[in-house]
């Protein structure tokens, strides 16, 4: 097993859980991710179904078990799935999908954050111009906060995740902390 | 601005990258055309006061580079299409 | 001082007393009050001075056309000049000071300028100020400077914060008047997600200022019901306090929510404005309309007023301007504010109507108007002895928002006034007085139909009744009588004499005018002098006013806090950081950081005695050429490139060949720009059969990306190629040095013999059971390898390998010498691939294979940059060892004159080198390839230094490569 | 009849009545020896020299629609002759020369105003480009120096120099760069040209041109056809559409470009001032408005307007530099059609169609180029040879690879 000490994009060796007023921020340590390429030619949707991986339409997030995954351009997934029993989650996708897929390892380039709050919708106004009141739960989508290039799921009307490059987590967090005591 | 994207619907124009006339797409073969051909299509633009067809790059969203046909006097956008399947309707291949 | 002026009624809390101070003197005001309600109330009338003759002037108007009552309100880093007193809500503690004077607001020195108002006619300093030519900046230029601007900045930060946010509806109502409050309730009622914004911190518009009924109600009664029902929808928002800026393209808004500035301080965590970009489909503007006066003689002194302000004064505030009040009106809305202020008790002596022939001529009263002369219809004339005087001359539509994408408004000869015109913003209709339609009833019926008709709505919203007097005006711009100076443009200074010279100087384009005249280019942007200044120009050429037409509506609506645009985005939070996986290491370490785009990168890592930066640098340098050196390269871009056309697809965007690379391996590659200058470098491995990996620069990780996804779908749309961009998913450190495998053989699980992992080896590793990547690549010409690990390992394995080089002393290196060793090793970097150079400026030009279509092959044989005498990369080393280098010194030959036709290049790159004991430069030299072994200069000419160079090789170690092949 | 202090005294006390029309309103003759398309700066500083130096006469000036209507009543006044490149710095300090003698020459008060300009450094990359370009315009014979972090906050001790993202470094300066009153730049050279009998012809748009046996012979136009020996064409935004009459295809785009006033002020900043890690430059006017500008929009336009994101960003770049100016008010915004060229420099050269000759490409750096601009085209049309600080601006450049990219970035305009 592995012996080197993992550290959090916020550099601690503990996820960040945070609150602001009735803002929960949830620092997630434990989603691993890959992406997930259609080949040229290639039908992805037996071993898709064998493998428990769902792929949905653009725009969306679905959730299954073990694995996750939303749309993130033409025929390319992100595909999660609990970090404790898939740390090599791109070896287990390789597997299922062979040469149809071309599948990346993307666990690490990612920050993600759960925000949870009564009225969300006030605070992501504030850093996005997704339609959060009008999106329907498990839209997904790209987005830019604080010139952040992020992906955004909708887990319900209080509840959405948020994945930002890693590097930027301070700043990432800072921002949500900063329009969060504005907003609430 | 707003480009409605065919796939993912309005966005705001901030979410992408211009590169310009849609032109652009029609590169020569390195192979075969000379430098002539290449430097016209490198570098000149009918650059109309009207209707454009211009390649835009969403690249705060979903990495498709379309085709936008958008009138560069009222800044209406009358066509949204993705490059890869005007590319490949106009022959492009590998 | 007591509230002198104050009289029943109005909209103010009279339960609660605010106090304030303006120019240093005490006065009280309640809730509700605005600055200028409440100096009013307080009987003061002089509250500024003009720009040019500064004029002492008092409050015009009641709202944000204000041009006159301008001042600075609070004190240090919150010091906010050219506040309007008419719109600036008071608060307890309010301190305001008056502008542009000196020494006192009553006592201004530059008040000569008054005097001398024939010297200043318009444009008069395009006319002088010539002679001698030296004087302009000495001279004229400092004075005219002084004098003019009007409010002064303190220089200090301002404290508070500003936020920014994007709101989504069905329907934007723009003014919350009569026909925006039905307009707002028609789609509330509809279901409709609705915004109401107003710049007003009370919702009614007009209603508020107007004593008439709207239904069983009084207007602002009625106001106050829907507003208290539109409250309770949660599909609708009210905004007050927010104006909205303009009109942008497809339905995008901008407007500004003062959400502090009614408060001493913002609260805590609490922003003082926030920016909203609203998005919107279908909206209405319901701006309203702005009165404006008549030009006459001395027309601007302190107590002469728009008329509707006047009144809304005394109904909305409870003030009356003065004891003494005349009206001097073109239109029967003038007539109203002689009837509400009788109903007040205000006396009012004299109602001047122009379509009965009586025109007020010439006012007097320095500080605050004391007379006025009327001139009747038999051509008496007599004095009036008044201390408040309203005017009207009609209603302007507030077309501006309307126009915005440069539709002009067309005139409407029944209210002698611009509507909105033809084409302006899709899905913007306009309702109510911002419509041209003058009455209560028209304004609610007009909103209730655009609301209709923007949605789609069926069924007809009941209406209240109101009122729905037509209009009755006959247009009077300026009286003809008296041959004195009838302002226009009260800020700015412009009367009608400055026009009547633009005319006979032939600026009579109304463009010309206004640049000529400065009409209208004042902080009210000309809301109430415009249309005046403009309709004098078409008297004066005989064209017709829609003939002359109006100059370009622009935003802002109103002027807007700069703070305000840039949201968050400033201080330290300007752009967001990246930081590296080795950070925390490195800060524990004290390390010196540097920005590097938005990363934050190690510059270097000073031991303890190390004062000063190039002893670290070079302790660095020499440790890891001696031993080996650990460097974090995680900055550079990592794309993932698969599909069965990887290779074919990166032969196509490299200069040199992929395809035949064999798995296991990487290799140097070479990217142009299609007119052939080179676009980035890097190392790009193949790490299966249809699977690489590119390394791009830390610069260009972005552009490249994009890049490739052009070239993927836009002109090899059916490549079998995927993309995905891993800077970030791994942690990448840099080993170099010839101990360099020692150290990392302890920590790989893997044989990394030379034998079993050749130079330029690529593959998947374990480190202790974690998969890891090994490059087996070098920037700094030692033996080295680039290992990555998923980055939540970086920093373990970063202390790992510190740990298990102890016995090598093992030293973690810098960007400075990172640049230092890649300089040493002739490798080109930022100074070098400048956007301006080829391959063969590089001396890689044979790496541009011509046996494939690559982009930018064909145009990078163009003549002129493939001339035999063009840039090339040299080295540049100082013939004295002492002597120094500057990067951006020019190559000239020994005993050439410094000009330009001798310049020979440049030095891009420069390092003190502790391997060869001087300062070493990279350069671009014009046929350098030749020059090898000269002797030249380095000139600085800027520092006034220059320094005797030999021109070398730009590899100044292991030129033939032994050491990374060791 | 000619301006001077004594004129204007005489005049405020004689109620102004003397006052001549700054230019006539002539109407288009039916031929001339030359029509300059476009009564913007650069047309009308071409009719000017080439009646006063070239000692031509026979000028048209045809301007669709008011005089001095373009980028040169539409831009942040800047100049300076800070380049680096042999094909633009001669030009530019030629043209800063003229400038320091032009209100004398054409007898009208364009402000010229030398107060210097700086450019932020905030990385040592940016210090070795800044230093290579200064000793270039030394080589060529213009101003610079380099300006320590220390200098600079001598200069403006209140900009961000304590919580700074990206920290001041230092400046390369400028000194004899500055301001001037832009329209009064279009006056004087109008005025000028109109007093040496040039007829300046307003709301006259061209329509077409008449070509025969590939030589040019005169211009359809809103008000006739109009012949002419020579036709310059100097329309800047309008470049493409106006040569798309002779047949050509330009390596111009168009595209906004919007700049910015902020309400009057009392003297803040004294010269001009460009931010060196984000999209923003500024001065002050003599009325005391800040005026800035940044990047352009970016897409291809010919809307005299931009959009919201270029504004929030260079009022970022504004805040970001300048703490203090959180609580100033932006007064208004415009914009105008930059002529973007493919390596960000601009094109004075003939045609292939004989006595057809175009000056254009000037991207967002016109303004300052005015008098040399108006001057080389002069030299140009009246000699048929480029003047010598402009033999870099041909056509052909890009096909012989001979690219003029002070920015390095290559044929994509919107990135100049």
């Amino acid at each position: 097993m592995v012996d080197l000490r993992a550290m959090t994009a916020l550099g601690a060796h503990e996820p960040a859980v945070l609150t602001v007023g009735p803002l929960t921020i949830t620092e997630r340590f434990d989603i691993a991710l890959a992406s997930l390429a259609v080949r040229r030619g290639q039908d992805l949707t037996g071993a898709a179904r064998a493998a428990g991986v769902p792929l949905p339409g653009p725009a969306q997030y679905q959730a299954r078990a073990p694995y996750s995954a939303f749309w993130v351009t033409p025929e390319m997934w992100l595909v999660e799935a609990p970090f404790a029993s898939h740390e090599e989650i791109a070896v287990h996708l390789k597997a299922a999908f062979g040469d149809a897929a071309s599948v990346t390892e993307q666990t690490d380039a990612w920050v993600i954050f759960d925000l949870t709050a009564p009225d969300l919708a006030l605070v992501l106004e504030r850093l996005c111009n997704v339609d959060f009141r009008a999106a329907p739960e498990g839209y997904a989508t790209r987005t830019v906060i604080d010139h952040l290039g992020c992906y955004l799921v909708k887990h319900g009307a209080g509840m959405a995740r948020v994945y930002g490059p890693r590097s930027s987590a301070q700043s990432l967090l800072h921002a949500v902390e900063v329009a969060a005591a504005s907003a609430l | 601005m707003i480009i409605h994207h065919p796939i993912l619907g309005p966005r705001d124009a901030q979410e992408f990258v211009y590169l310009g006339d849609a032109g652009l797409i029609n590169r020569p073969d390195g192979m075969t055309a000379g430098i002539e051909a290449f430097h016209d299509y490198a570098y000149n633009r009918d650059n109309p006061a009207g209707e454009h067809r211009e390649l835009w790059y969403h690249e705060q969203g979903d990495r498709s580079w379309l085709v936008v046909t958008r009138n560069t006097v009222t800044h209406e956008i009358k066509k949204v299409e993705l490059a890869r399947d005007v590319a490949r309707a106009q022959g492009r291949s590998k | 001082m007591s509230q002198s002026h104050r009289i029943d009624g109005g909209q103010i809390d009279r339960s609660k007393t605010l106090r304030f101070t303006f120019d240093g003197l005490p006065y009280q005001g309640h809730p509700g009050d605005t600055l200028a309600s409440a100096l009013l109330a307080n009987g003061v009338r002089l509250m500024g001075r003009s720009f040019k003759y500064h004029r002492p002037r008092g409050p015009l108007s009641s709202g944000s056309e204000e041009p006159n009552a301008l001042v600075e309100l609070r004190s240090g880093g919150r010091q906010e000049p050219n506040t309007r007193a008419t719109v600036a809500e008071l608060f307890d503690g309010l301190a305001a000071n008056s502008q542009n004077r000196w020494p006192s607001l009553r006592f201004d020195a530059l008040a000569i300028n008054d005097r001398l108002n024939a010297f200043f006619a318009a444009g008069f300093y395009y006319k002088t100020f010539m002679w001698p030519k030296s004087f302009w900046e000495k001279l004229y230029e400092p004075i005219i400077r002084r004098a003019a601007g009007l409010g002064s900045v303190s220089r200090e930060e301002d404290p508070d914060s500003y936020d920014k946010g994007f709101l989504h509806c069905d329907l934007l109502v723009i003014g919350a008047g009569p026909a925006g409050l039905m307009a707002a309730l028609t789609a509330g009622r509809a279901g409709k997600r609705v915004i109401l914004a107003d710049e007003d911190f009370a919702f009614g518009g007009r209603l508020n200022a107007e004593t008439y009924a709207v239904g069983q109600a009084s207007g602002a009664d009625w106001a106050a019901a829907t507003v208290a029902e539109l409250s309770s929808m949660p599909n609708v928002r009210l905004m007050a306090r927010t104006t909205v800026l303009g009109a942008f393209d497809h339905g995008i808004y901008s407007a500004v929510e003062r959400v502090s500035d009614h408060l001493a301080v913002p609260a805590v965590g609490k922003p003082r404005q926030v920016l909203w970009r609203i998005y919107s489909q279908r909206a209405i503007l319901c701006g309203g309309a702005t009165e404006r006066p008549i030009a006459f003689e001395n027309n601007d002194r302190p107590g002469i007023m728009l008329a509707g302000s006047l009144r809304a004064y005394a109904n909305r505030w409870g003030v009356k301007a003065g004891e003494r009040v005349a009206v001097f009106t073109n239109n029967d809305d003038g007539l109203r504010t002689a009837a509400d202020l009788t109903a007040k008790g205000v006396e009012v002596v004299a109602v001047i109507d122009s379509r009965q022939g009586d025109e007020v001529i010439d006012t007097s009263g320095r500080l605050g108007l004391k007379s006025i002369t009327v001139r009747d219809r038999e051509g008496g004339t007599r004095e009036v002895r008044v201390d408040a005087l309203g005017v009207s001359g009609g209603w302007n539509p507030n077309v501006n928002i309307h126009s915005h994408h440069r539709s002009r408004p067309v005139w409407d000869a029944t209210i002698a006034a611009f509507v909105p015109g033809a084409d302006g913003p899709p899905g913007l209709l306009v309702a109510g007085s911002a419509a041209g339609v003058m009455s209560t009833h028209g304004a609610l019926r007009t909103g209730r139909d655009a609301a209709i008709a923007a949605l789609g709505l069926t069924g007809r919203a009941d209406m209240p009744e109101a009122e729905d007097a037509p209009i009755s005006i006959t247009p009077l711009w300026h009286v003809t009588h008296g041959k004195g100076r009838a302002w226009i443009d009260q800020q700015n200074d412009v009367t009608v004499k400055d026009i009547k010279l633009a005319e006979q100087e032939n600026f009579t384009s109304v463009e010309h005018m206004k640049r000529y005249t400065t009409l209208g280019m004042a902080t009210d942007q000309g809301k109430t002098g415009n249309v005046i200044g403009l309709a004098i120009m078409a008297e004066l050429t005989g064209r017709s006013i829609p003939e002359t037409g109006t100059t370009m509506y622009r935003p802002p609506y109103t002027p807007v806090a700069l703070g305000a645009l840039a949201g968050r985005s400033r201080g330290k939070e300007f752009k967001p950081y990246r930081l590296t996986p080795s950070h925390h290491w490195a800060a524990e370490q004290g390390a010196t950081f540097v920005e590097v785009g938005n990363w934050l990168r190690t510059q270097w890592v000073p031991k303890a005695g190390e004062t000063e930066w190039r002893q670290s640098v070079d302790r660095e340098v020499l440790a890891t050429r001696k031993s080996v050196g650990i460097c974090d390269v995680t900055t550079l871009g990592k794309i993932d490139i698969q599909g069965t056309d990887a290779g074919a697809f990166l032969d196509r965007v490299y200069a040199n060949t992929f395809s035949t690379l064999p798995v296991g391996k990487c290799r140097y590659g070479l990217m142009l720009r299609e007119d052939g200058i080179v676009f980035d470098d890097g190392t790009t491995a193949r790490m299966g059969e249809h699977e690489y990996v590119m390394t791009t620069t830390t610069a260009n990780a972005v552009t490249v990306f994009r890049h490739l996804e052009f070239c993927r779908q836009c002109l090899w749309p059916d490549m079998d190629v995927q993309l995905i961009s891993t800077t970030e998913a791994w942690a990448q450190f840099s080993v170099a040095g010839p101990n360099a495998r020692k150290l990392l053989q302890k920590v790989v699980d893997q044989d990394i013999s030379d034998a079993a992992f050749p130079y330029m080896g690529a593959g998947n590793i374990t480190v202790g059971g974690l998969r890891a990547r090994l490059f087996r690549i070098s920037f700094s010409g030692e033996l080295a390898y680039e290992i990555a690990v998923p980055t939540r390992y970086g920093d373990a394995l970063l202390r790992r390998l510190m740990e298990q080089g102890a016995e090598f002393d093992a030293i973690v290196y810098g960007t400075e010498a990172l640049g230092v060793m890649r300089i040493e090793k002739g490798h080109v970097a930022g100074g070098e691939l400048n956007g301006q150079s080829t391959a063969l400026n590089m001396g890689l030009g044979k790496m541009v294979s011509k046996k494939k279509d690559s982009i930018g092959m064909v145009l990078s044989q163009r003549e002129g940059l493939t001339d035999p005498n063009g840039y090339r990369l040299v080295g540049a080393r100082p013939v004295d060892p002492k002597g120094k280098l500057t990067a951006g010194s020019h190559f000239l030959e020994i005993g050439a004159a410094p000009v330009a036709a001798n310049d020979g290049g440049w030095l891009s790159s420069k390092v003190y080198s502790p391997h060869v004991g001087s300062d070493i430069a990279l350069g671009y030299l014009k046929g350098g390839d030749q020059k090898i072994g000269q002797r030249m200069r380095a000139v600085n000419l800027v520092g006034g230094t220059e320094t005797l160079v030999d021109i070398v090789s730009p590899h100044f170690v292991d030129p033939e490569g032994e050491r990374l092949r060791g | 009849m000619r301006y001077s202090g004594f004129r204007v005294i005489a005049e405020a006390l004689t109620g102004h009545k003397g006052w001549k029309p700054v230019w006539r309103d002539p109407a288009p003759q039916a031929e001339y020896d030359y029509i300059i398309i476009g009564g913007g700066g650069h047309g009308l500083a071409t009719a000017y020299y080439l009646a006063k130096e070239f000692g031509q006469a026979r000028i048209a000036v045809l301007e669709k629609g008011y005089l001095g209507g373009g980028n040169v009543g539409r831009n942040t006044t800047i100049i300076r002759s800070n380049y680096l490149l042999d094909g633009n710095e001669p030009f530019y300090e030629f043209s800063l020369k003229l400038w320091e003698g032009l209100e004398q020459d054409f007898n009208y008060n364009a402000m010229v105003s030398q107060r210097g300009i700086i450019n932020l450094i905030h990385t040592d990359a940016q210090r070795d480009a800044f230093t290579r370009r200064a000793n270039a315009m030394i080589l060529h014979g213009a101003d610079a120096e380099m300006l320590s972090r220390e200098d600079v906050r001598k200069l403006y001790p209140w900009l961000n120099f304590d919580n700074a993202r990206f920290p001041i470094k230092g400046a390369i300066a400028q000194r004899r760069g500055g301001t001037v009153r832009h329209d009064a730049v279009a006056w004087g050279y109008a005025r000028g040209a109109d007093m040496r009998g040039v007829d300046l012809i307003q709301n006259c748009e061209v329509t077409g041109m008449r070509i025969v046996g590939g030589r040019i012979q005169g211009v359809e136009t809103s008000r006739g056809y109009i012949g002419a020996k020579k036709v310059g064409v100097a329309v800047a935004g309008s470049s493409s559409k106006v040569m798309a009459h002779a047949g050509m295809r330009l390596p111009i785009e168009s595209h906004v470009l919007q700049a910015f006033v902020s309400e009057g002020l009392k003297p803040l900043i004294d010269g001009v001032m460009t931010f060196g890690a984000g999209h923003f430059y500024v001065s002050q006017s003599d009325k005391g408005g800040l005026v800035f500008g940044g990047d352009i929009d970016g897409y291809n336009s010919y809307a005299q307007r931009g959009n919201l994101p270029v504004i929030e960003d260079v009022a970022e770049g504004g805040m970001a530099l300048m703490p203090a100016i959180g609580r100033v008010r932006l007064l208004r915004t415009w914009g105008g059609i930059m002529d973007m060229s493919m390596d960000g420099s601009p094109i004075i050269d003939k045609t292939h169609i004989e006595g057809l000759y175009f000056n254009g490409g000037w991207c967002y750096g016109g303004f300052k180029a005015t008098p040399a601009s108006g001057w080389c085209f002069a030299h140009l049309l009246a000699n048929d040879r480029s003047h010598e600080t402009a033999k870099a601006y041909r056509f052909d450049r890009f096909l012989k690879g001979l690219m003029i990219d002070e920015k390095g970035q290559g044929a994509t305009p919107n990135l100049h």
